[in-house]
């Protein structure tokens, strides 16, 4: 038996990509800065006709319309992605007592816990308005848009959700697209001026 | 020639750029464009026509101007009307044989006779000699030239969102603009040219207060901070819901208007007479242009053919550049009074009402206009021959009509309607959001245009929720007409042209139309009037007008031919953009590349092959990462399978409901096969179901199905409402196959979990630690051997697989591809769907008979299973076994080595086909998997397959699976 | 691009979305002969109308209904599935 | 310089007749009404007068001679199928074809130019197997070739387009061939105008006139007709005119488009057919390239144009052909396919007696037009369905008897 005792290494589904790189480079002040969430935060996701409620009694706060989010107090934030499905960003601690409530899954009628692994990216700087016109068909930026508005939409061929965050955008794909996504707009960004990246 | 500054050229004179044209030098100033350059610089045969290669010059300069489609290095069919002047340019005119001047094809011009409109239909058809032919018509046809070793241009494209969309910067389209950003909206303008201002932009008609007045209106334009302006960018389709493509030098844009005004203006149309395409020709608007945006005198003589106003003006400003004006013929018996018409006669030009030109002149060379012969025209618009007179001039100025640029408004479904005051089609309903002003409208004099443009600009607005409609101006109705009903005069001779693209002569169309072509769209396919370049912009009116007059019917009753995108030619690299390819990938993707992966593409996925060894064969890699298994323990990434949960009470009926199985008695801990079918009963996908608890299932699908399983899943749950929840976990997980003698050894080393046969049965599933990551085990036999597939967190895909290939090391571990496992489960006489079925194939004829359960309430696919079922079984898949001495040796394909679809043939008829075949390392021998007709099926069965060489060799028909039939060495052996 | 206008998430390119096809209801497999079943299966109502058609908006996985005329492309209303 | 163009420059006036006499009123009656004057209609027309004698017959469209999707597709002839039905079906119209522009004596431009359906996945290379296979076997040209020799077909084609789907090989058919849509229309028109059929052009059918489960004459928007037997080759129309009988039918209406370019000089010989990049292309004589890829994704009876459509084709074109970055694209368009579930035409009887359906031809109506003229003729004539179709009968889907076509037709052209 040589079971490992220490804690076996996450990875983020970025790290795959060609442009990505351990430390951060590109000038601090770029055109476009592009962070790699996808291990910062903890990330959890529930649906089901209980959902709401149920993150309610459990002292989340629940945007009352649909695509629309929350932001936490501590940082994290609850998006509702459509009618019944949560995505869920907090610190570890509040995250786990979620998880221990909702699983096994089937314990909670009408709750269905969903496995986030999700590559989450930031999008930031001067030059964002260009990238954006770029690849993404959804006027993020329209007049008419909510300020807490969650998109659920298409960029570049991958679906994604997309929320404004102040002056970030913030994005979340299927992890097993993430080296490809990070790929393909690192190399639009550079099109659109100066590239930071961030790991 | 080139005159002194002009008030409103375009030129930078400062800036002078030098460039070729045919090997010969020339120079030309910044904001000329190519053909202006030429012609001031003298050059008058700019280019060949397209059957006769006749010597053609500037005839519009309009944007559509095909006689000028000019070669360089970098591109072909640049329109050299239009296209900015580049320092440098290396420029050539398309399809000549030896340069425009000395044309070898000139010689086409004589045959003329002989290639009457359809003339390719009448003959070359002898079966011995149409190849002749057509080799001889192909390399003559054609224009530019394909640069073949080019690299892909990868051009990005854009989004813009707007209220108003303003297509055309004229004076309309100006002012509604203006009029539309005043009530709030957000507007962007758009312009084909280098700068906006239309017509206003060179009908000075002698005088520069209009010319005043537009840099007004461009200015309050420019003031205007909800205004963008976009020059140098072409409207070239409309599409549903107001999407618009726009083109410009550098990008597609694809734009989302609100609301949409078209102020396109109008196309000038060329007059038909004998000879009017030589060199000098041209219409006013081109005249025009040369004067007063290029600063080139067009001619030193000019005689002018008119049926309008906007004549008289051309003739003022041609006056104005110094050009002596001969005569001006006036078609119109009595044409009305105008201020510009006065004022030539002032100018003392004699003026001759009701005449027109007979024929143009050309010397021998026929490079360059040198006279016409006018006559009077009898009330038919013949010409009264008797009253013929030549006149000496070096250039002809045409203006007698036009055909509104409607073509976006045809795309976006406007039914247009005749006007009789200004001879030309008029939207008559336009669809909600559509708006059209100017010209395009019918709407010609500039006060009129100004206040025609503010009203659809404040319609527009309004469209959007801004402003109001209520105040909108009135437009006062048109008096005069523009457009003559009969710009054409008939001449024995012909040589009178109609479509310059595509060399058509008045006489064509009477000749279509006397051989039964008497439709519009009939005449057009079969005359190609109109399917040249230009798409017929300055010949598809008056060929309509030939067709009414031929038949008697008005204009409208003729009706127009669908006007389609494009507006304008786009170039392919333009539409294709960057292109956008999305791959996905397991996190195990730098891994297995370090580990030598061979990639193969798996719809988005990318899956390794097999793992390259030096000096090893593709077939050596794969053999021995197979014998592997077999022998030691082998990984594979499966994480690009389906996993998909199935959560509530109602779990097991839904999934009862969706396979072809049972599942309501599958054990908590324990999994099971899985096959889906379609209504049909085909077959379309297969996994394994593994029952976590009670109302918990986590199941897989294929690799290709899962995107599409688990939207109709979903669908399926929506419509049914049953009381469970699925969630799609596939990109979540991350999967190992751990297969082979040692896998159990291997696992243990990594898990505290009991692996012993009674506490982690075959079949059964575990949520156990691997590794200390959390992982859902299951204990299954693709490939035959004791195995374990394992699934975690995608996150820590790379570090489970890190540490199966550390602790495996000792015991001989390897991984191995998709090929091998190919091999393996080949073995095991498992299918694989799509490979071993196809879109027609039921369960029964897949030997999956066993796992149908027919008499179950309901699934998807049994009501139609059951009908088939009384029906006689057309195939039957069945595994067969084939000795080739040397196989085992052999490096890749032996010649008597059977491929997948080859078939059996017995007795001369289509009797089978292999499904899937290999050399099985394990076995010695060859075994495959074909579809049989029954009769063939028993066990023992010889099999006569034939070979791509046509040799036939014989197979065994023998019973699945070929390896491990007890399946001893997958699980332990039940005493 | 058409826009296709999805209950949850509003307009959107119809290329965001996947046609599954018109609504059929299935008769009762028990009692129906086997022609009846196939004409369910295969059969279409194949002319130009208002039809009622499953859709789905791909990105977010929600399905709904769109009543749309097949002749000219207009979509009239869409409306998550019992809700009309 | 032919003779046959000789007469032209010796006279003055155009010495050619009138191609399709104009007529007038209808007659109250005829032997056999034909909905649809495509190529389709105006080619059974057409066998009917010459090969069985029947001249008094009617030939009713809606619009003009070969304006539906025999003017609109992008004229691709081939025979390398996947099913014996299929196989021996194509062959036969191959032959046909070989023979017209004499038949004719019209120019159709059949030019033989070889046709390549590229294979980027080991699936696809088992399908193109599978084909070959079966060509073969029924004596047609087909084969499976490799890389190097599609190269040298075409030199300047990136065979790993762009790497994201190199190409493993190809199913290669010489025989492959295009020819002058329109003018296949206007010679079985002239053909069978000559041989007294009339052509109704502008005339609308309102509906099929039927007494006790036959039919008994056709309604027009020019009044109405007594026949016995009606032949309906209306494509995208289908459906409708199934209405009108309540016969309910799997045909299914989705566009199809296609976009050509500007003339340029020759440089690609053969037809490249691309399943997995949805592509498809050829030269014309005329020096265009005309592209096409795979069918709309819903149901539409229309024939708009999508920008999307062009957008995607040209971005998977340069991916195979580089150097189409710079040729400019001058017109797009579309016509409505008539699909069924199994790739499969529905030709012959229909329940309704004396109604005859050629129909369900999707993308490859085309190349089938002189067999289906020669087929659906002699079932007309005869009333038994031609044995070359029994495979494609209206009732084989309540039969579960699906002809398998499906499996070769990914890009169906």
């Amino acid at each position: 038996m040589n079971i490992p005792t220490h804690a076996p290494r996450r990875a983020s589904p970025c790290e795959l990509a060609q442009h990505w790189c351990a430390q951060a480079t590109g000038p601090v002040a770029a055109d476009l800065t592009l962070t790699d969430r996808s291990l910062a935060t903890a990330r959890w996701g529930c649906k089901g006709s209980a959902a709401p409620q149920w993150l309610a009694e459990h002292g989340m706060p629940v945007p009352p319309a649909y695509n629309r989010y929350r932001a936490l107090a501590t940082g994290g934030l609850v998006a509702r992605l459509g009618v019944t499905e949560f995505l869920i960003e907090a610190e570890g601690a509040t995250l786990g007592l979620l998880q221990d409530a909702a699983m096994p899954a089937g314990r909670v009628h009408g709750l269905y816990p969903v496995l986030r692994q999700d590559a989450a990216l930031q999008l930031e700087g001067p030059a964002l308005h260009t990238l954006l016109r770029q690849v993404c068909s959804v006027n993020l930026q329209s007049r008419e848009n909510s300020p807490d508005a969650v998109f659920l939409t298409t960029l570049v061929g991958v679906g994604v959700t997309l929320l404004w965050r102040g002056d970030a955008l913030l994005l979340w794909a299927d992890g097993t697209m993430g080296s490809y996504l990070w790929d393909t707009l690192a190399e639009v960004a550079r099109d659109c001026g100066s590239l930071r990246l961030e790991p | 020639m080139r005159l002194p500054p002009q008030p409103g050229e375009w030129l930078d004179r400062s800036a002078v750029l030098p460039f070729r044209f045919e090997g010969r030098s020339y120079s030309g100033f910044a904001g000329d464009s190519i053909s202006a350059a030429l012609w001031a610089a003298g050059q008058h045969t700019l280019g060949r026509s397209f059957k006769y290669h006749r010597p053609r010059g500037i005839l519009t300069l309009a944007n559509h101007d095909i006689n000028v489609m000019l070669q360089t290095p970098q591109a072909m069919n640049i329109r050299g009307d239009v296209e900015a002047l580049r320092a440098g340019m290396e420029l050539v005119a398309v399809n000549t044989a030896g340069g425009v001047d000395n044309d070898r094809n000139r010689y086409m011009g004589l045959l003329a006779r002989f290639l009457p409109v359809g003339f390719y239909y009448k003959a070359f058809h002898t079966k011995a000699l149409l190849p002749l032919w057509e080799r001889l018509i192909r390399n003559f046809s054609g224009l530019g030239k394909l640069d073949l070793s080019k690299p892909a241009l990868h051009t990005p494209k854009r989004y813009d969102f707007c209220d108003v969309l303003v297509i055309g910067g004229g004076v309309s389209g100006l002012q509604a603009a203006l009029h539309a950003a005043r009530a709030g909206a957000q507007v962007v303008v758009v312009d084909e040219n280098a700068r906006s201002g239309g017509s206003a932009s060179f009908q000075f008609g002698g005088s520069v207060a209009g010319l005043q007045a537009l840099r007004e209106l461009q200015s309050a334009v420019a003031e205007e901070p909800l205004i963008r302006v976009l020059t140098d960018t072409t409207a070239v389709g409309y599409y549903a819901d107001h999407w618009i493509a726009l083109i410009d030098a550098q990008c597609m844009t694809k734009l989302r208007a609100k609301a949409v005004v078209v102020a396109s203006g109008a196309f000038e149309l060329p007059a038909v007479f004998s000879h009017n395409d030589v060199p000098g020709v041209m219409t006013a608007g081109a005249a025009q242009r040369l004067i007063n945006r290029y600063a080139v005198r067009p001619m030193q003589t000019a005689v002018a053919l008119v049926a309008n106003s906007e004549g008289f003006t051309a003739v003022l400003d041609a006056l104005q550049a110094g050009v002596k004006v001969a005569a001006v013929a006036d078609m119109r018996s009595q044409g009305p009074t105008c201020a510009a018409r006065d004022a030539v006669r002032e100018a003392g030009v004699r003026v001759l009402d009701g005449w027109g030109i007979y024929e143009a002149h050309s010397g021998d060379s026929g490079r360059r206009v040198t006279g016409v012969t006018l006559a009077r025209l009898l009330a038919d618009g013949q010409a009264d021959t008797s009253t013929k007179e030549h006149v000496v001039c070096d250039g002809v100025i045409m203006s007698v009509g036009f055909a509104p640029a409607a073509n976006l408004l045809y795309q976006a479904g406007t039914s247009m309607g005749w006007s009789d005051t200004v001879q030309q089609f008029v939207p008559a309903k336009l669809p909600a959001g559509i708006f059209a002003c100017g010209r395009v409208n019918g709407v010609y004099d500039s006060e009129a245009k100004a206040l025609d443009g503010q009203r659809a600009g404040m319609l527009a607005a309004a469209h959007c929720g801004f402003g109001s409609q209520h105040d909108v101006p009135h437009v006062p109705e048109a008096l005069r007409c523009p457009s003559h009903p009969w710009p054409i005069v008939a001449h024995p001779q012909g040589k009178n042209f109609v479509d310059f693209d595509e060399d058509l002569q008045l006489k064509d169309f009477y000749n279509a139309a006397q051989e039964g072509y008497d439709n519009i769209e009939l005449m057009k396919r079969y005359t190609t009037n109109g399917m040249g370049p230009s798409q017929g912009k300055h010949s598809n009116m008056t060929a309509l007008r030939i067709l009414a007059r031929i038949i008697g019917k008005t204009p409208i009753e003729v009706g127009t031919t669908t006007a389609r995108p494009f507006y304008h030619p786009v170039s392919i690299s333009h539409l294709a953009g960057r292109g956008f390819t999305p791959e996905r990938h397991t996190p195990m993707r730098a891994l297995h590349t370090q580990a030598g992966a061979v990639w193969m593409a798996a719809g988005m996925w990318q899956r390794p092959e097999y793992y390259a060894v030096a000096g090893r064969s593709r077939m050596q890699c794969i053999r021995e990462e197979a014998m592997n298994v077999r022998q030691r323990v082998g990984i594979i990434d499966v994480g690009t399978l389906g996993k998909l949960e199935v959560i509530g009470p109602q779990a097991a009926e839904f999934l009862e409901r969706i396979y072809i199985s049972r599942y309501a008695n599958l054990a908590v801990g324990m999994t099971r096969y899985a096959v889906m079918c379609d209504e049909s009963g085909v077959v379309i996908d297969d996994g394994v179901v593994a029952r976590l608890a009670e109302q918990h299932f986590y199941f897989t699908t294929t690799t290709s199905g899962a995107a599409t399983v688990y939207r109709e899943l979903s669908r399926l749950n929506t419509l049914w409402r049953m009381d469970c929840g699925i969630v799609n976990h596939t990109g979540a997980f991350a999967g190992v196959n751990v297969a082979g003698p040692q896998a159990r050894q291997l696992l243990a080393s990594l898990t505290s979990a009991d692996l012993d046969g009674a506490a982690f049965p075959y079949l059964g599933v575990r949520e156990i630690d691997v590794a200390g990551i959390p992982a859902r085990a299951m204990r299954v036999g693709f490939v035959g051997e004791w195995g374990y597939e394992v699934h975690v967190p995608a996150e820590y895909g790379a570090a489970l697989w890190q540490a199966l290939m550390q602790a495996g090391t000792g015991l001989g571990i390897r991984p191995f591809g998709v090929e091998a496992q190919r091999l393996l489960r080949l073995e095991k006489g498992h299918i694989i769907i799509g490979q071993d079925t196809d879109g027609l194939t039921v369960p029964r004829e897949a030997a999956l008979g066993w796992a149908t359960k027919l008499e179950k309430p309901f699934f998807i696919g049994q009501r139609s299973l059951q009908a088939i079922a009384k029906r006689p079984q057309k195939q039957t898949l069945v595994g067969f076994t084939l000795d080739i001495p040397g196989m085992a040796t052999s490096q890749d394909s032996h010649p008597d080595m059977p491929s997948e679809s080859h078939l059996v043939i017995v007795n001369g008829e289509i009797s089978g086909r292999i499904t899937s075949v290999a050399f099985s390392p394990a076995l010695g021998h060859v075994i495959g998997m074909a579809f049989v007709t029954p009769a063939l099926s028993a066990v023992g069965t010889g099999l006569p397959i034939r070979l791509t060489s046509g040799n036939m060799v014989q197979a065994q028909v023998v019973a699945l699976p070929f390896y491990d039939a007890a399946g001893a060495r997958q699980k332990e052996v039940s005493a | 691009m058409k826009i296709m206008t999805c209950p949850i998430n509003g307009p959107r390119l119809i290329s965001e979305f996947a046609y599954w096809g018109e609504c059929k209801t299935m008769p009762e497999p028990a009692d129906c002969t086997d022609a009846q079943w196939a004409d369910y299966v295969f059969n279409k109502s194949g002319a130009p109308g208002v039809k009622h058609e499953w859709w789905c908006h791909t990105p977010s996985n929600t399905w709904f209904i769109a009543v749309r005329d097949t002749m000219s492309d207009v979509i009239e209303k869409t409306f998550l599935y019992g809700q009309q | 310089m032919p003779w046959r163009l000789l007469k032209f420059a010796m006279s003055d006036r155009h010495p050619e007749p009138r191609m399709f006499t104009p007529h007038g009123q209808l007659k109250s009656s005829y032997d056999v009404v034909i909905i649809g004057a495509g190529g389709h209609g105006l080619a059974s027309a057409y066998y009917l007068a010459r090969d069985h004698g029947i001249t008094n017959v009617a030939v009713i469209e809606q619009g003009y001679i070969g304006g539906g999707n025999t003017g609109r597709n992008t004229t691709i002839i081939r025979s390398n199928y996947l099913t014996p039905e299929g196989v021996k079906f194509y062959d036969e119209s191959v032959r046909l074809w070989q023979d017209l522009a004499t038949d004719f004596d019209l120019n159709l431009f059949y030019s033989t130019r070889g046709h390549f359906t590229l294979a980027h996945t080991d699936a696809s290379m088992r399908t193109m197997r599978w084909r070959a296979e079966v060509n073969k076997h029924y004596g047609i040209d087909s084969e499976l070739v490799y890389p190097d020799f599609i190269q040298k077909a075409v030199p300047s084609m990136d065979m790993s387009c762009a790497g994201h789907a190199p190409i493993l090989g190809a199913l290669y058919h010489a025989p492959g061939a295009i020819a002058r849509h329109d003018a296949v229309a206007w010679g079985y028109g002239r053909g069978a105008d000559m041989r007294g059929v009339e052509i109704h052009q502008q005339t609308r059918v309102l509906d099929i006139l039927t007494q006790s489960g036959r039919v008994t004459g056709v309604r027009t928007s020019r009044g109405d007709i007594a026949c016995g037997k009606v032949l309906c080759a209306v494509a995208g129309s289908t459906p409708r005119i199934l209405k009108m009988l309540g016969l309910r039918s799997p045909i299914y209406i989705h566009p199809l488009q296609a976009m050509v370019s500007e003339p340029m000089k020759q440089w690609l010989d053969p037809i490249l057919v691309s399943g997995s990049l949805h592509v498809y292309i050829s030269q014309t004589a005329r020096g265009e390239l005309v592209m096409g890829a795979s069918l709309d994704p819903y149901e539409l009876h229309s024939t708009r144009s999508t920008l999307d459509f062009t957008e995607s084709l040209s971005a998977h074109m340069v991916e195979m052909l580089p150097q189409l970055s710079q040729a400019k694209v001058v017109r797009q368009w579309a016509g409505m396919a008539d699909m069924t579930p199994d790739f499969a035409p529905i030709m012959g009887k229909t329940p309704i007696e004396g109604f005859y359906l050629d129909a369900g031809w999707g993308t490859w109506g085309f190349k089938a037009t002189p067999v289906s003229g020669k087929t659906m003729s002699y079932t007309v004539a005869n009333d038994r369905a031609h044995p070359l179709i029994e495979g494609f009968a209206f009732d084989r889907f309540e039969r579960y008897a699906l002809t398998g076509e499906k499996g070769a037709a990914s890009v169906g052209h």
